[in-house]
């Protein structure tokens, strides 16, 4: 058994409107994939896919090495976790659980069985009796991660399960959705808008827009290195400074339209450098300011316009070279908006994309 | 459990009848209805308007013959024309009064349920029903004319049901008493489901309270007033039961109304082509107010 | 066939052998008012005594317009009634020709129908193509005038004897807060009562020219006209009459209320039903007592189809049974209408029946409307005419204009 | 005292204080609530004095005065002896056919207004909303024209003058409205609990019957009171449809009322007019909280 999901040549269209088209997608076994996209992009379409909530047009889906394409949602040996909870609400929370495991005609013991395991693992044994209204938002949401759970299924789905919650409760379960990772060792899809789950939760993440994923990798490449403009603007909070400029590949020159040039040093190219308008990224937490911008290959003063403050450090907006750039500041330090503020980047830590295919250079 | 079923995994996609299966099959009774009864029904009707069909069906084409005869025939004028005003006076007051109503409802007043009770249980009765206890209020001789004269004022005049040109008021008594209290639950829901805050927002500003209604509240409640509206509408088309009970019609012909000169041409009459043409005219009424109405909604969705 | 009207003629003796044969026969009428529906009892208990069947009544309130659909529907739908009552003439005409009506023919001439009904034209109303479908029951005329004696009493004048002197007297009754001439509002009433005073009045030769001939230009000619201003006036002497169903109109007359109505003999039946005397209590004018003729329509029965040998027997039985002398003498009696045939006693008939039968031993008789003129054609005057009794401004010329054009059109 | 204290509103508060119940705003509030009570109760009230008078009486005093003499007469009258024809068992015989028709049909309607609801609102299929749409148009069509195809196809099918000729021509008739509600009430729900419902194995029967029958409560209760008064009130089908022995009490109501043998008896026809609007009234009075709360959720969506 090679993936434990495999999607070939996805086509999914309602009339003439196509919404997803030739999407092919692997998951290994055991693996956290995210799919994460702002809405409309096609991620929840997708995974409904995956489930057989949608009837797609063309391609095959397999799961655990079986072609489902056609299979009922039931027989897929997936579970699902949704953003509303979907508990059904005239039945007890033992019902609910108990609900697929009757209807797939499962002896009793074993359903008993099943249940406890699974409010074991969830700590809601308390609750079993109760109906879904007379639980809280993360009450519910356990139990609906504990109706898939008990499933006893390979592989997870999740429709954006936490945004429902406050933040507070949201840091929680998403940490306990890491930790039923790592118990389970079982795949899941994660669908969510939210990057920071993202980041946090995934092995790999697949960004997607306009019903075709963009980039698939793991966080860290594509916090780095994203392959378009789009997910470097996309991942990052605060977003991914983006100027206009142009390249001079003779000396890897950039000079930005407002103003601002520097040569980008230590850059890598994914091939080799062609001059022409660009687009430029540069991550705000990737600016150094005030004291440590000393040891940066590039130095320069910025102008402040704006600060905002946010405790722990504070976001600047200001001007360097008449380009504009945001960036952060330790919290502690003093900075008002006319302040001139010395900053410095490395230039390695950059991302150039083609002005016109917007793709990485 | 996912294991179990493997080996029969389907690899095709199903036929495209059989997808969905269950639910053409549970949808039969709704084709059966609208294709059988109501589009069969109609064109059945509208063909046989051609003929010159008498007590008995009969496919002797007769081109235009019945619609010449139905358009120079008094009655059936008079019918149109009463369910013209009717209708349009009608729709007016029950959706005015309806919204007013809900809206007097709508102010957190005390013994809400009690009021909403008083103006909605008329709706549980039938047009049979409403149309007897009218006549009977409205009976000049017991009635409320005779109550007012022996008040002290001999001369006063209250017999909507024995003047034809004030019968149509007479059944518009009896009809919003009945009808207004559904159209004005529906506002009232509608009402409900607006948010608190709107009506914060309208007092900080210093709205007015009816100024809020017009400008804010009415426009929000498109949709609720587009359900009522087709409600009223198509029991103003149905009209039948309350002329049948409280005027049969008169005096003379001046409370006829179009459904009851159908009724009277196919039965009574025995001249069924005639009345299949007349009820096809009705359906044309139905469909000009229909058509633009229907387009309007089809194009908000595509958008 | 035989068997049945053996035993028949055995009368009921035999019930207890044949129960298995009893059937329960559905009978549908629009007879309910007080004296209708002493007369049809009639009819009921003579069948469930005389025969092993029984009778179900089906009795549809309403005028015949409100009944006769219901009664098409149920035949042409499936499901007939065992007997239903109709005006013979052309109402059920449609229904005999696709077939639907049960043949009497054979029935009828066993016994010898043609022979015992009086007037015949009854049976020709009854005939299709040589074929007889229904049992004329009953003779029932249009053209009398009821008075009410209580009314003319307490206004002080004497009982009118004819349409001018009912006229002239009217100013009196007015004065003393009575309604002159009681009208329902019902189209029908208001028709009749113009086809009353059109024959009273215009004459049978010109009446028979657009009722029979469909003549439009005599409806529009100078008799009719006469007719038609008469009607205005009449209208104008009913104009408070503010009742619906006839027999509301008639319990006017009972109680005092109105001098008069122009109502058929059928209102005889409430008259007796309320205890009162003929030629004491009341008194009629056959003819508006100008032009003493009756029109001879009438009530008859048709037997639709039913595909069963064992109903079909009883239906024959009861149609054998509504010609019987004893079902014509207790039905008519009752109801107030004259029996089919001539070889009846009604000792106990009153003034007014007493009347009508000489007129129609007389032989001045005419056919009824229902028999001459199409449903359509009669309910398009009726509507024409239903606007211009309530419509104090409606003209006689407007209303004469548009009846010639209907009688023209008319099929 | 500072000077700021002497300048108006500084010390008294600005605007008007909060009106007690007497304000003039209430009592024209409350005004117009109870004469418009006046309109929607007289005929109720009078329909109760009148159906306690007797005849002399009525005659004599006016239709708002209440009785003198309080008579139950007319009731027993109009419940058990009235006359039709020579029929003389007044409304009961037409009761017990209404709850004979009435019954049925109620199941029969509303479970297919349900299930096709259920259908165009969670399973559509290619052409599905268009026969919707056919449906609805349904609702404007005129009794009248669609009367004689239904008398042919009742006659084909043999179901004419039978009771199920009339379950059938209610539940024909009342597809459109009902089934609107039933759509409306269910696309309201949330979607992701079909789905998970069907992750967990349901079907189309098991959502319908395990997940959806029961959250749906609210507008069952209105569907049945719009059909238990739509039903209970019909007089058409009732009286073209079925045989006078199967007359429900609406048509029997009328035959009373129209059957008059001498005089109009009010009194009589109102208390069998009472009688004939008490189903749905009691029915009414008992749910018609939940006939609010349904058409809140039904209707609202449009």
């Amino acid at each position: 058994m090679t993936h434990s999901i495999e999607i070939k040549e996805l086509k999914l269209a309602f009339g003439a409107v196509t919404v997803l088209e030739d999407l092919n997608l692997q998951v290994g076994q055991g693996e956290f994939l995210v799919l994460l996209g702002s809405s409309g992009c096609g991620k929840s379409t997708l995974l409904n896919c995956i489930a057989g909530l949608l009837d797609i047009t063309d391609g095959e889906i397999h799961i655990q090495g079986h072609n489902v394409t056609w299979e009922e949602p039931s027989k897929r040996g997936i579970g699902m976790v949704f953003q509303s909870y979907a508990l059904y609400p005239q039945m007890t929370v033992e019902g609910n659980l108990a609900f697929g495991l009757k209807n797939a005609r499962m002896p009793r013991p074993e359903i008993a069985k099943r249940i406890k395991r699974a409010s074991e693992i969830l700590q809601i044994e308390p609750l079993l009796k109760r109906k879904p209204a007379a639980l809280s938002g993360g009450q519910r949401q356990r139990v609906a991660i504990g109706r898939a759970l008990v499933r006893d299924v390979d592989v997870f789905l999740f429709d954006e399960p936490l945004s429902n919650l406050d933040a507070k409760l949201r840091a929680d379960l998403r940490v306990e959705i890491k930790r039923l990772h790592q118990t389970l060792q079982n795949t899941m899809i994660y669908v969510t808008h939210d990057q920071v789950e993202a980041m946090t939760l995934a092995d790999r993440i697949a960004i997607m827009k306009g019903g075709q994923i963009m980039q698939l990798a793991p966080p860290a490449e594509i916090y780095n290195r994203p392959v378009n403009k789009y997910v470097a603007g996309f991942i990052g909070s605060p977003a991914m400074n983006v100027m206009e400029g142009q390249l001079d590949a003779g000396n890897s020159e950039f000079a930005s339209a407002r103003g601002l040039s520097f040569t980008v040093k230590g850059y890598e190219f994914d091939g080799a450098p062609t001059s022409g308008p660009v687009w430029l990224g540069l991550r705000p937490e990737h600016v150094q300011s005030g004291k440590w911008a000393a040891g940066q290959p590039i130095q320069r003063e910025a102008l402040v316009d704006m600060v905002e403050p946010m405790g722990s450090d504070t976001q600047v907006w200001a001007r360097v070279d008449g380009q504009e750039i945001r960036f952060r500041m330790d919290g502690q330090e003093k900075v008002d908006i006319g302040d001139r503020v010395p900053i410095g980047f490395d230039p390695a830590r950059l991302s150039l994309f083609d002005k016109s295919t917007e793709i990485r250079l | 459990m996912s294991r179990a079923r493997r080996g029969t995994a389907p690899v095709r996609p199903p036929i495209r009848l059989f997808r969905n299966l269950s639910s053409k099959i549970a949808a039969i009774p709704m084709v059966l209805v609208g294709l059988g009864v109501f589009v069969g029904g109609t064109i059945w009707t509208v063909v046989y308007s051609f003929t010159d069909s008498r007590l008995l069906p009969r496919l002797q084409f007769v081109g235009f013959e019945q619609y010449e005869r139905l358009w120079s025939t008094r009655r059936w004028l008079v019918s149109i024309e009463n369910l013209a005003i009717y209708g349009i006076v009608s729709l007016v007051f029950t959706m005015c009064l309806g919204f007013l109503l809900a809206a007097l409802l709508d102010r957190k007043i005390r013994f809400e349920d009690t009021f909403r009770t008083i103006f909605l249980y008329p709706f549980a009765l039938s047009f049979i029903v409403t149309g007897l206890v009218w006549q009977w209020l409205l009976n000049p001789d017991f009635g409320i004319q005779s109550v007012v004269r022996s008040m002290g004022f001999p001369n006063f005049n209250f017999d909507p049901l024995y003047n034809s040109d004030l019968v149509l008021i007479g059944l518009l008594i009896a009809g919003l008493w009945q009808g207004t209290g559904l159209i004005m639950v529906i506002m009232l829901a509608g009402l409900r489901s607006i948010d608190e805050d709107i009506w914060k927002a309208t007092r900080v500003d210093g709205i007015p309270i009816w100024k809020t209604y017009i400008i804010v509240i009415i426009p929000m409640m498109k949709p609720v007033f587009v359900t009522a509206l087709v409600l009223v509408t198509s029991g103003i088309v149905k009209l039948y039961d309350l002329v049948v009970a409280m005027t049969s019609g008169g005096p003379g012909i001046s409370s006829e109304v179009p459904a009851k000169y159908v009724y009277d041409t196919l039965f009574t009459r025995q001249n069924l082509g005639q009345g299949f043409a007349a009820s096809t005219m009705m359906l044309v009424t139905v469909a000009i107010i229909l058509i633009p109405w229907a387009y309007m909604q089809f194009r908000e969705k595509r958008q | 066939m035989k068997k049945t009207l053996s035993l028949l003629a055995t009368t009921s003796l035999i019930s207890a052998g044949s129960a298995a044969c009893a059937v329960d026969l559905e009978v549908t009428h629009w007879w309910t008012s007080g004296g209708e529906a002493a007369a049809v009892a009639e009819f009921a208990r003579l069948f469930n005594e005389n025969t092993e069947h029984t009778w179900v009544d089906g009795a549809i309130a309403g005028a015949g317009g409100t009944a006769r659909p219901i009664m098409i529907g149920r035949i042409t739908g499936g499901d007939p009634m065992g007997a239903t009552q109709f005006n013979h003439g052309r109402q059920a005409e449609e229904l005999v020709e696709a077939g639907l009506m049960l043949d009497l023919t054979d029935l009828a001439e066993e016994e010898d129908w043609r022979d015992i009904v009086n007037p015949p034209s009854l049976l020709d109303s009854c005939t299709l193509d040589g074929r007889i479908y229904c049992v004329p029951i009953n003779i029932h005329s249009w053209q009398w005038l009821w008075l009410s004696h209580q009314a003319y009493e307490e206004a002080g004048v004497d009982v009118p004897t004819n349409w001018d002197e009912f006229v002239a007297a009217a100013p009196a009754l007015e004065e003393a807060g009575k309604i002159p001439l009681a009208m329902g509002g019902q189209p029908w009433q208001q028709n009749g009562a113009f086809g009353v005073m059109a024959i009273a009045l215009a004459g049978i030769e010109a009446w028979e020219a657009v009722n029979v001939d469909q003549n439009a230009e005599v409806a529009a000619g100078p008799e009719f006209a006469r007719v038609f201003e008469a009607a205005a006036e009449a209208r104008a002497l009913s104009a408070r009459s503010n009742v619906q169903d006839w027999n509301q109109a008639t319990n006017m007359l009972i109680t005092g209320q109105a001098g008069g109505q122009i109502m058929g003999d059928w209102a005889q039946g409430e008259f007796q039903v309320a205890g009162l005397v003929a030629g004491e209590d009341y008194s009629c004018l056959p003819g508006l007592g100008v032009n003493e003729i009756i029109s001879t329509g009438g009530d008859a029965f048709y037997f639709p189809k039913i595909d069963n040998a064992e109903t079909e027997a009883a239906q024959l039985e009861l149609a054998s049974l509504m010609l019987s002398q004893e079902a014509q003498v207790a039905f008519n009696l009752k109801k107030g209408s004259l029996p089919v045939r001539g070889d009846v006693d009604l000792e106990a008939a009153n003034d007014c029946m007493k009347r009508g039968l000489e007129i129609l031993a007389s032989g001045n008789i005419l056919p009824d409307a229902n028999q001459t003129l199409s449903p359509d054609t009669q309910g398009q005057i009726e509507d024409m005419m239903t606007e211009f009794w309530s419509d104090q401004n409606y003209t006689a010329e407007d209303a004469q204009r548009l009846y010639a054009e209907i009688i023209a059109r008319a099929d | 005292m500072t000077a700021a204290a002497n300048l108006p509103g500084a010390v008294t508060p600005r605007g008007t204080k909060p009106k007690t119940v007497f304000a003039p705003r209430n009592i024209m509030l409350y005004g117009t609530l109870l004469i418009f009570s006046m309109y929607y109760l007289l005929p109720l009230y009078v329909m109760i004095v009148t159906s306690l008078k007797d005849m002399a009486e009525i005659r004599m005093g006016n239709v708002f005065s209440p009785p003198v003499e309080i008579t139950f007469a007319p009731w027993v009258k109009a419940w058990a002896e009235a006359c039709t024809g020579i029929n003389c068992d007044g409304l009961s015989r037409g009761f017990w056919n209404s709850v004979r028709i009435l019954i049925p049909s109620l199941i029969i309607s509303v479970s297919i207004a349900a299930l096709t609801g259920y259908v165009l609102a969670c399973w559509r299929f290619k052409g599905s909303e268009i026969f919707f749409g056919i449906l609805l148009l349904g609702a404007f069509i005129p009794y009248q024209v669609l009367l004689y195809p239904l008398v042919i196809i009742l006659r084909e099918l043999g179901l004419f003058g039978s009771l199920w000729g009339l379950v059938l021509v209610h539940t024909i008739f009342a597809m459109p409205i009902n089934v609107l509600l039933f759509r409306n009430y269910f696309v309201a729900l949330p979607e992701e609990l079909f789905k998970a419902a069907r992750v967990d194995g349901a079907g189309f029967w098991g959502i319908f019957f395990r997940i959806v029958i029961p959250m749906s409560l609210p507008i069952f209760v209105v569907s049945g009171i719009i059909q238990v008064t739509g039903i209970w009130n019909d007089f058409l089908f009732g009286v073209v449809y079925t045989r006078p022995e199967n007359y429900p009490m609406t048509v029997q109501l009328n035959n009373i009322v129209n059957s008059v043998q001498g005089v109009q008896e009010y009194n009589v026809n109102m208390a069998a007019t009472l009688l004939t609007g008490l189903v749905p009234l009691v029915v009414y009075f008992f749910s018609g909280r939940l006939f609010v709360r349904g058409i809140a959720a039904g209707a609202v969506k449009g």
